[in-house]
């Protein structure tokens, strides 16, 4: 493969696709799922054809490449943005307005940032994803751009101002030239990449945005949340195991083997973990909901990358891969609601499961998959990240991310009573099924899901080439079970024994017939079928909420608020500098001077 | 004591009901039922808050309904019942569910059980009788033994041969 | 070839004998509880007669499909979940899995209940599930801690491992009698035993999720109570009582393993009796209390536990 | 084994666990605690109280029954899950007790919905309650506690016989 191919078929034709499918009207997304098509075929032919280009252009070296890491994060996208606009041939068929084109060059963007290898094409690629993000929430929301906005554009000028340093200190663009930088610049460069790609990754203080520009078109969210937000764990990867390798790592210190930085993060991550998903329990809107447990699930993949073992860095990729696959089917399950019910409220939802039964199904699969049940793979990659944290005696990460998991199953719990079980409203009785192609959406992303959990040695496989790759050791395991210093599991073993326990009770209970009745025809105390809308789904968990409510009153977005409007009324204390007298610019002028030449004096 | 000027003053005529054993003073008013609706409020701004109860008389040898609206003062701690006389063969009156709102499930209530109309309220209709199919059962006419004895099974009797 | 077979049918041999040995518990809580308040209450194997009721019953309702993954994924994930429990020293399945994918597994009947419960469409189910998990995300705390603290103290997940470092009396809860006292009372709550068995409370919400179900549903639900209380018991005997392992079956052979199985029974029995105990003598919480109380003392105690395994395993450097 | 041993053990296993919904209409109802409780203890016989009709046997009217709550009733009973059993409690279920005259208080339970065993008085002590409740596992043990079937044979009957009363069903 050349360079050509590569820059064609990632960039090239997704771009191409965009402009072709911004002509075609209501038909678009049909295009642009072929065009999406391609490079996901093309990906996964290409598994293990690594190679690398370097050019110069400009006068600027610059530098393409195909390695297991971003092989595998294309892999991700490339799916999560294939089924997203399968899914919205239909569902945004109206509205269409440049969907699909903005979707295409969302992809073209994504994948741009994921084969450069030099600071320059990086930051190009990810302002034009940044941008068709931007665009693409902007269909929705004001509002919701507006916020996205903001904290795009502080990603950009943090991840910019660290390529600056970089460029300062090394005189190049390319990867393979951080390595010049000194050690003692890591102690500003580290945190100025992970804050610029944590945004994007919604790590704790700065996910603000993720709620507000995950409320707007589904079925894009469901690439957004799915495929973009993984580019900022690949770039904390990035940062953490490429750019600054383990001994400048290590130069801050350890605590028990694991780098501070590291340790850092992952408290960073456990935190985001926790909070997130006691603020999913209490959301009413599925979107929201979605949007903190897509905040949640991402903080487990922080903590991978900060422990730093292999199992933990295995185990934050597998959970990348995973989520992408579950939250894109969460996300296209509840614009699939939307788009038959015109709902997202969960309290005004109810009973969609009985006339949609396939969309619950993988709805089902998928929370499985989320909640960490072993019948899907979302089980191993969490196993995986416990494991690493119990081996290293960590008891603050640890239990934050154990807790969290559980409170994961009250959220799950809420989005399939709320809005698939319990009792169908009478607006509700006429709703169909989706079409075949939306349900292929769906399903295209839960046999991976199905099948890594049956055999995890599949995906361990490209794990551990990456792992390889950026020089940690690899994994223990076989087709089947997987091991940690501590514990292993055997997953084919359990689906055999899983298979006879679920025998033994499917016989048991077909040794008797049962009757169908009619969801109305239920004890409550001897009446039935009333006017009252009787799903118990309002306020869901009133009690929780109560105890937690002095806790709750502490909001991130409340502080951020209250931030902004300090700053606007420092603003207009500022204008008051601006006298108009000749003599106060001329002092002003005068003491800008002096800070300079001391602050040059002190540095120099 | 200043009930029963506040009273006069209202230009209703009442009578002191003499209870046996009972120093609280009760006033019977007999009003038309043009005017309840205001003497209700007054006196409600005079300090009778508590709506106690609203209840229904068949006098079927006069031919009329007698609605007693019961109402109480906190301060001064009497009772007030206003009677209402309504002729039976259009009882018809008028809804003051405005003002006590729990006026309205007596409303309800007597609707039900002696089909008085009460005119503005739209929630009269079936409330405590579930399929009730004949005439409003408490109206004195009513005759239940009949009724019962048509409309339910009954037990036969055991020949007992007049106890001789 | 041969010894697969052996291996499988001992395994379904001790899964049998302990839904068998459920049951039976279940009926001993009745029985106690009678005990306690002064009556005669239920023979013993009452709780076989009314499974065998119900499964008999001669017709059966269910709502939808989705009604019937309540008993399926109930008693399969029941069955499932005894395999991956020690019994007596046998180790099952527990070598191929450990204890984060037994604490998965324990809930997938739950979840099973749940969902089926839920397209009961009643409103009571809902709301009695609500109760549940958050009365799960109350008590899980002071449990993952203690979990963890074991994990740490030991430096192992699996549960064989655990009851192998356990052996010749050097039981957990001699080491941390911090963590055995806080993981009991979680116990209490995962047991939804008084005071913490508002999820089910009958008088209010009709028996929470078991609302709908009846005949077949309910007889199978019942199997998989029975399951689960010997899970549960079975669980704290396995962490913090060496799960009843006295004799070493490599030295004593085939008697080893009897003397441990009744061992193990035992021991079942007194950490079900302490439940059973404190079941009849308490009203229950309100499910805000429930949550305010586990997140108070037993998280403190349990905190405490995992502070002490901290000390000993990483600073002094016990290696048990 | 035949068909015949089978029956016999199912109705071994239904008499020995009866468990009941108390319809607890009127009041009687005050008569259940001391049958639950220490003195009587109906569970030593494998009696308890459910919570809903879906898992119950018994379906229990511990007093009169007017015409809304009779439609609970046959309600409450067709929710229930056969075999099924009723127990009507005091003279109300019988005769209408001291209703006898009243007009929405229905006189015989056994016309809308199949009783299997009255307990007579007013009220009936507790060692009556217990006695029928001997009596109805008696009767279950001999297959003569027929009721649901006769429901489900007569169904038509019954359901005229619960419109006469009744105007609207399903409301």
């Amino acid at each position: 493969m050349d360079l050509q191919t590569l820059f064609g078929i990632f960039i090239v034709l997704p771009v191409l696709g965009a402009f072709l499918s911004y002509s075609l009207g209501k038909r678009a997304s049909i295009v642009a799922t072929a065009f999406s098509a391609v490079p996901l075929i093309f990906t996964y032919l290409r598994m293990g054809d690594w190679s690398q280009y370097t050019f110069t252009a400009l006068g600027i070296n610059m530098s393409f490449e195909l390695n297991p890491l971003n092989w595998f994060f294309i892999l991700m996208t490339s799916l999560t943005s294939f089924s997203a606009l399968l899914f919205s041939i239909s569902s945004v068929k109206e509205r269409q307005n440049g969907f699909a084109s903005l979707m295409l060059f969302a992809v073209a963007g994504a994948n741009g940032v994921l084969l450069a290898r030099d600071f320059l094409s990086l930051f190009v690629f990810w302002e034009i994803m940044s941008w068709s993000i931007f665009l693409l929430v902007m269909r929705a929301s004001g509002e919701s751009a507006r916020i996205y906005m903001i904290f795009g554009a502080i990603s950009a000028y943090f991840i910019l101002f660290g390529i600056g340093i970089v460029y300062h200190y090394t005189g190049s663009f390319l990867y393979s030239a951080v390595g010049g930088v000194p050690a003692y610049a890591w102690k500003y460069l580290l945190p100025i990449f992970i804050v610029g790609f944590g945004v994007k990754m919604a790590m704790m203080p700065l996910h603000i945005w993720a709620p507000h520009a995950y409320s707007s078109e589904q079925s894009f969210v469901a690439y957004l949340s799915g495929g973009l937000s993984k580019l900022g764990a690949y770039g904390i990867f990035l940062t953490f195991y490429s750019f600054a390798t383990v001994g400048v790592l290590a130069g801050f210190g350890t605590f028990r083997t694991v780098t501070i930085p590291g340790y850092a993060l992952a408290l960073v991550g456990a935190f985001t973990a926790f909070i997130g998903t006691m603020l999913a329990i209490f959301q009413d809107d599925l979107r929201k909901l979605l949007a903190y447990s897509s905040i949640a699930q991402l903080g487990y993949v922080l903590v991978g990358f900060g422990l730093g073992t292999p199992l933990a860095v295995g185990g934050a990729l597998f959970h990348a891969f995973n989520h992408a696959l579950f939250k894109a089917v969460l996300f296209l399950g509840s614009a699939a609601v939307i788009y038959r019910t015109g709902e997202y409220r969960i309290s005004e939802l109810g009973g969609i499961a009985y006339r949609m039964p396939f969309t619950f199904m993988a709805v089902l699969i998928s929370i499985f998959a989320l909640a960490g049940i072993p019948i899907t793979s979302g089980f191993i990659s969490k196993w995986m990240i416990y494991e690493a944290a119990i081996s290293l005696k960590f008891v603050i990460v640890t239990p934050l991310m154990l807790i969290a998991s559980v409170g994961a199953f009250l959220y799950s719990f809420r989005i399939l009573y709320g809005v698939f079980l319990g009792q169908l409203h009478r607006r509700h009785e006429h709703i169909k099924e989706l079409p075949p192609h939306m349900l292929a959406a769906m399903y295209i992303l839960i046999v991976p899901m199905m099948v890594f959990a049956v055999a995890p040695g599949l995906i361990f496989d490209w794990i551990n080439s990456i792992l390889v790759y950026y020089g940690m050791n690899g994994l223990t395991y076989t087709t089947f079970s997987y091991q940690s210093s501590v514990g292993g599991a055997n997953m084919l073993v359990f689906f055999v024994a899983f298979m006879a326990a679920f025998m033994v009770a499917m016989g048991l209970f077909m040794m008797k017939k049962a009757r169908t009745v009619d969801q109305y025809d239920n004890y409550l105390g001897g009446e039935v079928r009333t006017d009252v809308e009787l799903h118990a789904a309002h306020n869901f968990y009133k009690p929780l909420r109560e105890v937690w409510e002095p806790l709750l009153k502490y909001s991130t977005e409340r502080f951020y608020t209250r931030v902004a409007r300090f700053f606007a009324g420092g603003f207009e204390e500022i204008k008051k500098v601006y006298t108009g007298n000749p003599q106060d610019y001329a002092a002003y002028a005068a003491m800008a001077f002096i800070v300079f030449f001391l602050i040059g004096w002190w540095l120099l | 004591m200043n009930t029963q000027v506040l009273l006069e003053n209202l230009g209703i005529r009442c009578e002191r009901l003499k209870v046996k054993g009972n120093t609280v003073p009760r006033y019977m008013c007999h009003v038309d039922s043009e005017s309840i609706e205001s003497i209700i409020e007054k006196l409600k701004s005079a300090g009778f808050k508590h709506f106690v109860a609203l209840t229904c008389v068949d006098w079927i040898k006069d031919g009329e309904f007698e609605l007693l609206y019961h109402l109480f003062s906190y301060e001064s701690r009497e009772d007030v019942f206003l009677s209402v006389r309504i002729p039976r063969d259009a009882p018809i009156m008028k809804t003051l569910r405005h003002l006590f709102p729990q006026i309205e499930t007596y409303e309800r209530e007597i609707h039900e059980m002696f089909g008085v109309e009460f005119e503005g309220n739209d929630r009269l209709g079936e409330f405590i009788l579930e399929d009730w199919d004949d005439m409003p059962p408490m109206r004195k006419d009513f005759d239940t033994e009949e009724y019962a004895k048509r409309k339910y099974y009954s037990v036969p009797l055991v020949d007992e041969g007049d106890g001789k | 070839m041969m010894d697969l077979i052996i291996d499988i049918a001992l395994n379904a041999l001790y899964v049998l004998l302990a839904v068998a040995y459920g049951l039976l518990l279940l009926g001993i809580a009745r029985k106690i509880n009678a005990r306690v308040h002064n009556r005669v209450g239920p023979p013993v194997y009452q709780n076989f007669i009314d499974v065998g009721k119900l499964l008999a019953k001669k017709t059966n309702i269910r709502h939808n499909w989705i009604f019937d993954l309540a008993p399926l994924f109930g008693l399969a994930g029941a069955l499932l979940t005894l395999l991956y429990i020690p019994m007596g020293g046998y180790r099952l399945l527990s070598g191929d899995g450990d204890l984060i994918l037994l604490l998965y597994i324990m809930v997938i009947p739950s979840l099973g209940m749940a969902l089926g419960s839920g397209a009961s469409a009643n409103p009571n189910a809902g709301v009695g599930v609500m109760r549940a998990l958050t009365l799960m995300l109350a008590y899980e705390m002071p449990f993952l801690l203690t979990l963890l603290s074991l994990m740490i103290f030991y430096n192992t997940t699996s549960l064989s491992v655990l009851l192998c470092k356990q052996q010749g009396f050097r039981w957990a809860i001699f080491v941390l009698p911090l963590s055995a006292l806080a993981a009991d009372m979680a116990l209490q709550g995962m047991m939804m035993k008084k005071p913490f068995d508002i999820p089910i409370a009958p008088h209010e919400i009709g028996s929470g999720p078991m609302v709908e179900f009846g005949g077949k549903y309910l007889g199978m639900l019942m199997l998989f109570g029975a399951a689960f209380a010997v899970v549960e018991t079975s669980l704290f005997v396995d962490l913090f009582l060496g799960g009843g392992v006295i004799l070493n079956p490599s030295q004593y052979g085939i008697i080893a393993y009897m003397v441990n199985y009744f061992v193990w029974m035992l021991l079942v029995l007194v950490v079900w009796v302490i439940a059973v105990f404190i079941n009849a003598v308490f009203p229950r919480f309100r499910i805000e209390q429930a949550f305010k109380f586990y997140w108070k003392w037993p998280t403190v105690i349990a905190a405490l536990g995992l502070a002490q395994a901290y000390v000993m395993s990483v600073i002094l450097g016990v290696v048990p | 084994m035949n068909a015949e041993d089978w029956k016999k053990i199912q109705r071994m296993m239904s008499k020995r666990s009866l468990w009941m919904v108390h319809f607890c209409t009127g009041c009687g109802a005050v008569e259940m605690p001391p049958v639950m409780t220490s003195r009587y203890d109906m569970e030593r016989f494998g009696m308890g109280p459910m919570a809903t009709p879906r898992q119950a046997d018994i379906l229990l009217i511990t007093g009169y029954l007017a015409v809304k709550t009779l439609k609970r009733v046959v309600r409450v009973y067709e929710q229930m899950q056969d075999p099924k059993y009723v127990i009507a409690f005091g003279s109300c279920t019988m005769n209408g007790g001291m209703y006898w005259d009243s007009y929405n208080t229905v006189k015989r339970v056994d016309k809308y919905i199949p009783v299997d065993l009255y307990i007579a008085g007013c009220m009936p002590r507790p060692e009556a309650i217990m006695d029928a409740f001997l009596k109805l596992m008696k009767m279950i043990e001999e297959g003569k506690a027929d009721g649901w079937k006769r429901y489900k044979e007569h169904y038509e009957e019954y359901r005229r016989n619960q419109m006469r009363v009744f105007r609207r069903w399903d409301e």
